[in-house]
């Protein structure tokens, strides 16, 4: 299944991409793609990392659901 | 009276948020205004670096959202009646304003005590990302929230 | 970058007095704004009285030192840059802003604590006299002042 | 000896008047002059009176000077 990712700040910059669609196994949970990921984007390794689905902050045990957003982040720094 | 939470690429007018809510029950308006500072002393260091400018960038429609949760679990937590944030986004220069903060409240202490909540969550919680911009360099700002993995 | 105490029978300038204070080692101004309310509600009888304006009288130097003395107190006792109170008298209508107590700090925690430290002493020690006009009388506010003899 | 005396709020609206020029004995206190005062405006009787001197809040027990300014008003209602 897809899944929508995007990437924020920080995280945008290691990953050196924004926005990418990825193709998942089905009921692959949150913190395995975020695994995934950092896989294929080395400059992720070692960030601490947050992870929204639909918007949503998520455990990394959460199962992902077909064609969600998924948004990757560190530590948010607004104010 | 409507709560408002706001993103914009404007300049932000402190009053103009601030006077937005003024409910006939309130005597206080306690507001946050929130801006680029020039020079940040290092904590562990003590050394002090200049900052050129900002820019904030944000997960718009998860901010707004969690923006919209966090004055809700205020006006739950506090006696306040009004609540109005507003967020900046894009460039900032030195001084500008990026962030304002306003609580209308019948009584101040409520009024204060539930802006000063308010940062502390939004700083934590908000999809919002800061990237300071120094002569020599640039670097995001690392944030407060403790639930990452 | 110099604090300031005023006086005035115009309409106050939220804004105008809040970025008055914008020190480069600041990032952070808490305002407080207080206002005329319409409704307000006795403690001891839960009753809600409607006003329908107010008047502000001041012994106007003493009222100045008085400001400049609790400017100088919180600056001593709080991390806190610069500090700006105005104060309005004469005939105020609901909603119209009473008094602006502005203070720019570093860190935002000091500009809490400061700005909730001199209204509460403001209140306690500044001489000004508010005195609330309803629709069938008129009273003199009781303040919170401790040494009256 | 002569001290200007100034009424203010509520005080002002029980003595009748804002301002009085008042002659008191050489040595008399701050307190003295207002116990003074409630016999003269029976409306300052029973109410929580503030005195300042030179623009200061003094004590009950401090001497006046000739010619000096002295300040009488309830509890501060100002913010």
């Amino acid at each position: 299944m897809m899944v929508q990712v995007l990437f924020f700040g920080a995280v945008a910059d290691a990953a050196g991409i924004r926005e990418v669609e990825v193709e998942v196994a089905a009921g692959v949970t949150a913190g395995e793609l975020v695994e995934s990921l950092k896989a294929k984007h080395p400059g992720l390794a070692g960030q601490k990392l947050l992870i929204a689905v639909g918007q949503e902050y998520v455990a990394a045990s959460t199962p992902l659901e077909p064609g969600c957003e998924v948004a990757i982040f560190t530590t948010v720094s607004g104010g | 009276m409507s709560d408002f939470n706001e993103l914009t690429t404007e300049p932000i007018d402190i009053a103009a948020v601030a006077r937005r809510l003024v409910p006939p029950e309130c005597g206080a308006t306690v507001t946050l205004d929130g801006y680029a500072r020039r020079f940040t002393k290092d904590k562990a260091t003590g050394e002090v670096r200049e900052t050129e400018y900002l820019v904030y960038e944000a997960y718009e429609p998860m901010a707004l959202k969690e923006m919209a949760k966090l004055a809700s679990q205020a006006k739950s937590q506090f006696e306040v009646s009004a609540i109005g944030i507003v967020h900046r986004l894009g460039r900032l220069e030195i001084g500008e304003t990026s962030v304002v903060i306003s609580v209308a409240a019948p009584h101040r202490k409520a009024a204060f005590a539930a802006c000063e909540w308010l940062i502390k969550e939004l700083k934590r919680t908000v999809p919002i990302f800061k990237k300071e911009v120094y002569a020599d360099g640039e670097a995001w700002s690392e944030g407060d929230s403790e639930d990452s993995f």
